[in-house]
């Protein structure tokens, strides 16, 4: 049992990491950003190629979280200054060609085949003690990553950001360009996702490009929207609710045996939909509550 | 700060929405436009600060043409707006809101947000004095702290204008700022356009309450289904026929 | 010289079904002012509708009325029961409904039907040789119910008291922004429309391939492509836009190789919003 | 209307408690043997997990009905690997932690195989699986030769595809690869193994799934000229590929995997597109009393026939083999034991046995050799099978075996 809540907590961490980002630009700055998981991916890929070849582990964790940066910077150079809806599709698009070239440029990620036996992090050490180590590494980016996101929250940038979600328009008006804030925040939102794809190859061990879909960042979508959109509490609550959600279906199978797995998946699947809906009519400022400053 | 409104335009298909509009504004002046609804006062507005891109015309400020320049460039340039339907940061308290308007933060992006938070204190706490400054001047004190979302429509309007204030603008176009505005609150902040006029800030104002607007601004233009259809001293314009025709065929409230 | 004109044809096939979900992606953006993801999977149910049309009437004919009618009544629920309760906010929450509602529409289609594939039970044939070109009787068939999809819904827009109306929604985005309290036959139309019309993509996509729940998903990308290319909002310029995408997609084959096919509808995305964000019929505001 | 934060978070702390309940509820019976049955429910595998699960569940069944194996009572549980990795690990993770099973059977894809193989060698527990990768064959992945391979390697596809090609006089081959490691791998063992013979390949294609024409595709094969498409796809896009190119009005042939070319194509296409296409597969003992019982629980659990789904009959094979491994290492043997002891019940020199009740009949007198629904099931060092490879030809709608390779 310990194994298995050790292996949910490391996972959960890894989506806070990609939450955390998702929630700077959707949740702070109104930036809707479909394409996250091309940046999990580029980190991904980047921590893995290099560890594979002999780069230490920490400097890989480094480069993937620069790389997954770099990688958002023609994305923001092109489609920050589209509106919000245009810069959702044009970045879902860009999350499908990042997984294209990790499938066709064979010479780099190995294409369909896949990166296999990606170094663990403390490789030094096994088993039970592996995974703790993993969890510890996890945690404390997260929390890192927590306090910079509360550092933002209360600086003149943060003010700024939920300036421009709040009214875009009257953000030009007082002669500040939103561009500018919106690819900041691209670019660490992206940061973030790229060290959480370095962190999810190194636990996982093997990728390929057919983990890096976008259904990977609807759900981090739905946990964000649950949870709270601009609110870092609602972060973490949507995470813990999106890995209770995924798991638990899993164990609703032992209690309800009547329902086939096959069902199952597709249920999984529509309860998703249906939250993403419901939260979105019913309750749009999710579980934790309005973003408004009281 | 001198306004040179060259034969602006703006036709959707084949509707012409502003129709070759000019106006001219001293430094330090006060200005109205006023026309029933639907006579492309708030498309000029757009217009002239860059929210939309027209069909022809140019802004000159203070003696240099904008040509192609943006909305931001243009605010940059001292000439800020308000909305007709006001855009508050409405999940921001009313201080925030000010506070977010002040130009030339250097705390506004990540790296000294993260490397160099004393600098940033340091000016966050002179920009906390103007904004208690502008407080004070719109009386918006008790609701400081209120989140802008939950004001009433004057307060709100005042916002905008605290706003304006805040960016250091010269010249401060206002869009129906008496709209939904209840008739105390109306003379109080027509006095307060006059007092920051004596400090030097030309204002230029779209709005329907002719009475209000005339004993303020020292001109007006007066449009109609995207024309100039007169302008001049407001007394004159008022008396004129075509304008008296204009708004009441237009069916003005 | 035989092999392009070849190449062009199959593009315009492919190309005539991405317009049509274009199509159906603009009418809703036009008036209901939001992209909709659940139109892909809208294109899903219209082909299993008609699957199960087929089945129970024998009738290929009135196995796609079915579907359209599935279709048609699928759009309208989801207006009523989604869209309609999110008209008042940002189109952003209308977005993100619509992926949920795409995902949940999936998931009961995998519930229904299965995840294996079904086909359409057509006629095979050899190919129609013309001017040394292999056509298909089929796709002359597709081709002409796109043409009259467009057609109708070109008719409905522009003849009838209501399409009117709903032009005159479409025209004016401030009453668009309020369209809530827009009249409600405008609006039960209009996503009647939308759906009968995705129905009608699905239908001719999964008899063209096959029908399997994820289908209708994977064209959402060059369908949002097709309508920002012809001018969000434009009906004709949704299925120009689906034919500029799907020859450009076969035609660029022998430079990208096929595996970057699939991104060229993405380039074209990127490469109109940089160089003329209004599409090619579309009007000017509102992109930037 | 709007919930308020506590009617919300109490709706979903139901939800979340009803779902975490029974993880408490778990304890080890020594007459039960817990297998994991991690198939490919949902995704890219979902045509096949079902049947796969379906299949465990029957095979154990079987085993039971018998007596259990070396007294042990199989018990399943099930879950869904959604053909992706990351969902596999987790899913991997509470098999084995929370519901303590000593065996995981059925994953497929070689992405999902290398993601959960580590795990389970961490467990010492052993992984049957349907995957076609090498890497799944060696270290790292297969430290601790706990991975069995009950699927003939991608690489081996090939070769099986170059040899009936070469028989059957063909001159001008072209190949198209459906972008991923098992189609691009079966096109590429075949590539290695035509040059090695001296052949030419006339063109080659990879393409990407899911759009609605593979119009451009088909037409770079065709312009070359081929003599026979060797096809390493799917069912659904060999549909899409049959069909345009059938409406082109070539006639050349195919060689294609049983996965694609099977009843399910000749029913979506009709007799006339599919004339003539060769259809290799891992022998599937068609004839064999095995295959019969597996034909037989695949019909009544799924409704097909069974020849419509290998990797379901490999499944079923996987419970069979672990029963009669068990078997011969004797009651309360340990993983190492039971591990031991697969290659010997499964490998040839010994009675040949097709029913778990049979084996285990014959294993009171002696050695057995497990011939299984899949293939006869012979396991090298590596855990890899090596099956023969029938070439079946689609003749008038019936597809028909009309002889075996033997690589």
């Amino acid at each position: 049992m310990d194994a298995y809540l050790i292996a949910i907590a490391i996972v959960s961490g890894i989506y806070l990491l990609l939450a955390l980002g998702l929630n700077l630009q959707f949740g702070l700055t109104g930036l809707i950003n479909f394409g996250h998981v091309g940046f999990f991916c580029v980190g991904a890929y980047t921590s893995a190629i290099l560890s594979t070849n002999g780069v230490p582990v920490a400097w890989s964790l480094l480069a993937a979280a620069l790389v997954g940066m770099l990688a958002a910077w023609p994305l923001g150079v092109i489609s920050i200054r589209l509106r919000e809806d245009y810069f959702a599709i044009a970045s879902l698009g860009f999350s499908e060609i990042v997984r294209l070239v990790a499938t066709s440029e064979g010479w780099l990620t190995n294409g369909v085949q896949g990166i296999a036996g990606i170094p663990r992090i403390f490789s030094g050490v096994t088993g039970q003690s592996q995974a703790i180590a993993m969890l510890a590494i996890v945690t404390v980016f997260c929390v890192l990553a927590i306090l910079a996101m509360r550092r933002i929250v209360r600086s003149p940038f943060g003010r700024m950001i939920e300036a421009i979600r709040d009214n875009e328009e009257a953000v030009k008006s007082l002669g500040k360009d939103p561009a500018g804030f919106k690819m900041q925040v691209l670019l660490l939102g992206s940061m973030l996702a790229g060290l959480s794809g370095a962190l999810y190859a190194h636990y996982i061990g093997y990728i390929s490009p057919d983990q890096f879909i976008p259904f990977i960042t609807f759900q981090i979508w739905m946990a964000i929207i649950m949870g709270g959109v601009g609110r870092i509490s609602g972060t973490v609550a949507g995470v813990i609710i999106l890995m209770v959600f995924l798991e638990g279906s899993r164990f609703l199978r032992d209690i309800a045996p009547f329902i086939p797995e096959v069902a199952m998946a597709s249920i999984r699947l529509g309860a998703i939909g249906l939250a993403l809906m419901l939260f979105t009519i019913y309750r749009p400022q999710g579980l934790m509550g309005d973003y408004t400053k009281r | 700060m001198t306004l040179e409104i060259k034969e602006m335009s703006k036709a959707y298909g084949g509707l012409t929405v502003v129709d070759r509009v000019s106006i001219t504004m001293e430094d330090a002046d006060i200005i109205g436009v006023i026309g029933p609804n639907g006579a492309g006062k708030s498309t000029l507005f757009s217009l002239v600060t860059g929210f939309l891109d027209g069909n022809g015309g140019d802004v000159v400020l203070d003696g240099k043409p904008l040509g192609n320049a943006s909305a931001v460039e243009r605010a940059q340039a001292g000439m800020v707006r308000t909305f007709q339907v006001p855009r508050e940061f409405a999940h921001m308290t009313v201080r925030e809101n000010l506070m977010a308007a002040a130009p030339g933060q250097g705390g506004e992006n990540l790296i000294t947000t993260f490397f160099r938070p004393a600098s940033v204190a340091r000016q966050e706490k002179e920009i906390a004095g103007k904004v208690e400054e502008t407080i004070r001047f719109l009386k918006l004190g008790v609701v400081a702290d209120t989140p802008a979302g939950r004001l009433s429509g004057g307060q709100k309007k005042l916002l905008e204008l605290g706003r304006a204030l805040m960016t250091g603008a010269k010249l401060i176009m206002l869009d129906e700022p008496f709209a939904g505005v209840n008739p105390v609150l109306i003379e109080e902040l027509s006095q307060k356009i006059r007092e920051l006029n004596a400090r030097g800030i030309g204002f230029l104002i779209i709005e329907h309450d002719l009475g209000a607007l005339s004993k303020l601004v020292s001109k007006l233009y007066v449009m109609d289904r995207g024309k100039l259809i007169a302008s001049g001293e407001p007394a004159a314009v008022l008396s004129d026929a075509a304008v008296r025709e204009a708004y009441i065929g237009g069916g003005a409230n | 010289m035989t092999g392009f004109a070849e190449l062009l044809l199959s593009g315009v096939m492919s190309g005539l079904i991405i317009g049509l979900a274009g199509l159906a992606v603009t009418l809703v953006f036009g008036i209901a002012r939001f992209s909709n993801a659940a139109t892909g999977d809208t294109m899903t149910l219209g082909a299993y509708g008609a699957l199960l049309g087929t089945t129970l009437t024998g009738s290929l004919i009135f196995g796609g009325l079915v579907g359209l009618l599935a279709g048609a009544l699928a759009a309208v629920l989801s207006y009523v029961l989604v869209f309609r309760q999110l008209a008042n906010r940002s189109p952003i929450s209308s977005l993100l409904a619509s992926i949920g509602l795409a995902f949940f529409v999936r998931a009961g289609l995998g519930l229904a039907f299965g995840h294996n594939q079904s086909v359409f039970q057509l006629d095979i044939v050899r190919p129609i040789r013309f001017l040394d070109l292999r056509i298909q009787p089929n796709d002359l068939k597709f081709a002409a119910i796109a043409l009259v999809t467009l057609v109708i819904v070109f008719i409905i827009l522009h003849m009838t008291p209501i399409g009117r109306r709903m032009r005159a929604v479409a025209d004016n985005p401030l009453l668009a922004r309020v369209s809530g309290i827009a009249p409600r036959p405008v609006m039960f139309t209009l996503w009647a429309m939308a759906g009968a019309v995705s129905a009608i993509a699905g239908i001719i996509l999964g008899m063209k391939t096959v029908v399997s729940p994820e289908m209708g998903w994977d064209m959402l990308l060059p369908a949002f492509a097709a309508a920002v290319l012809g001018g969000i909002g434009h009906p004709v310029g949704a299925i120009v836009g689906g034919l500029v995408i799907g020859v450009a997609q076969e035609l660029a084959t022998p430079f990208v190789g096929f595996t970057y096919k699939i991104a060229v509808s993405f380039i074209v995305l990127l490469l109109v919003l940089l160089v003329r964000p209004r599409g090619m019929f579309g009007r000017v505001e509102g992109v930037r | 209307m709007n919930l308020t934060r506590r009617q919300t978070l109490a709706s979903l702390a139901a939800l979340a408690g009803s779902g975490l309940m029974p993880s408490l509820t778990f304890a080890q019976d020594a007459g039960t043997f817990r297998i994991g049955a991690l198939n490919p429910i949902t995704g890219a595998g979902g045509p096949y997990g079902t049947g796969m699960q379906k299949m465990i569940a029957a095979a154990a069944e079987v085993v039971n009905a018998a007596g259990g194996a070396a007294g042990r009572m199989f018990e399943v549980f099930a879950e869904d690997t959604q053909t992706q990795p990351q969902a596999a690990v987790l899913a991997a993770k509470k098999l084995i932690e929370v519901n303590k099973v000593q065996a995981v059977l059925g994953t497929w894809s070689s992405g999902v195989s290398l993601a959960v193989l580590p795990l389970a060698s961490e467990a010492n527990i052993p992984l049957f699986h349907c995957s076609g990768a090498p890497a799944l064959s060696v270290a790292p992945a297969n430290e601790k030769k706990l991975g069995y391979r009950f699927q003939a390697t991608n690489d081996r596809f090939g070769r099986a595809f170059a040899e009936i090609a070469t028989k059957e006089g063909f001159k001008r081959p072209a190949t198209m690869a459906f972008n991923n490691a098992s189609g691009i791998g079966n096109t590429e063992g075949f590539e290695k193994a035509w040059k090695a013979k001296g052949g030419e390949i006339v063109a080659s294609v990879v393409y990407e799934p899911a759009q609605p024409s593979y119009r451009a595709e088909l037409q770079k094969i065709l312009d070359a000229k081929p003599d026979v498409i060797v096809m390493g796809s799917y069912i659904a896009d060999t549909t899409i590929i049959l069909r345009e190119w059938y409406q082109t009005g070539e006639e050349n042939t195919f060689i294609m995997p049983a996965w694609a070319g099977n009843p399910e194509l000749v029913k979506a296409l009709g007799p006339d597109v599919v004339e003539g296409i060769i259809s290799v597969d891992s022998i599937s003992n068609e004839g064999s009393p095995a295959f019969a019982a597996f034909d037989a629980a695949y019909q009544s659990a799924v409704g097909h026939p069974g020849l419509t789904n290998v990797y379901a009959a490999m499944t079923w094979d996987m419970v069979t083999v672990l029963a009669l491994a068990m078997e011969a290492a004797g009651p309360g043997a340990d993983m190492a034991a039971i591990n031991a002891k697969i290659r010997e019940v499964a490998n040839p020199d010994g009675k040949q046995v097709s029913s778990f009740a049979e084996g285990k009949e014959a294993l009171k007198s002696g050695p057995i050799n497990y011939e299984g629904a899949s293939s006869v099931l012979d396991f090298d060092e590596f855990g890899d099978v090596t099956p023969d490879f029938a070439a079946s030809f689609i003749r008038s709608g019936e597809i028909k075996r009309e002889y075996v390779v033997t690589l």
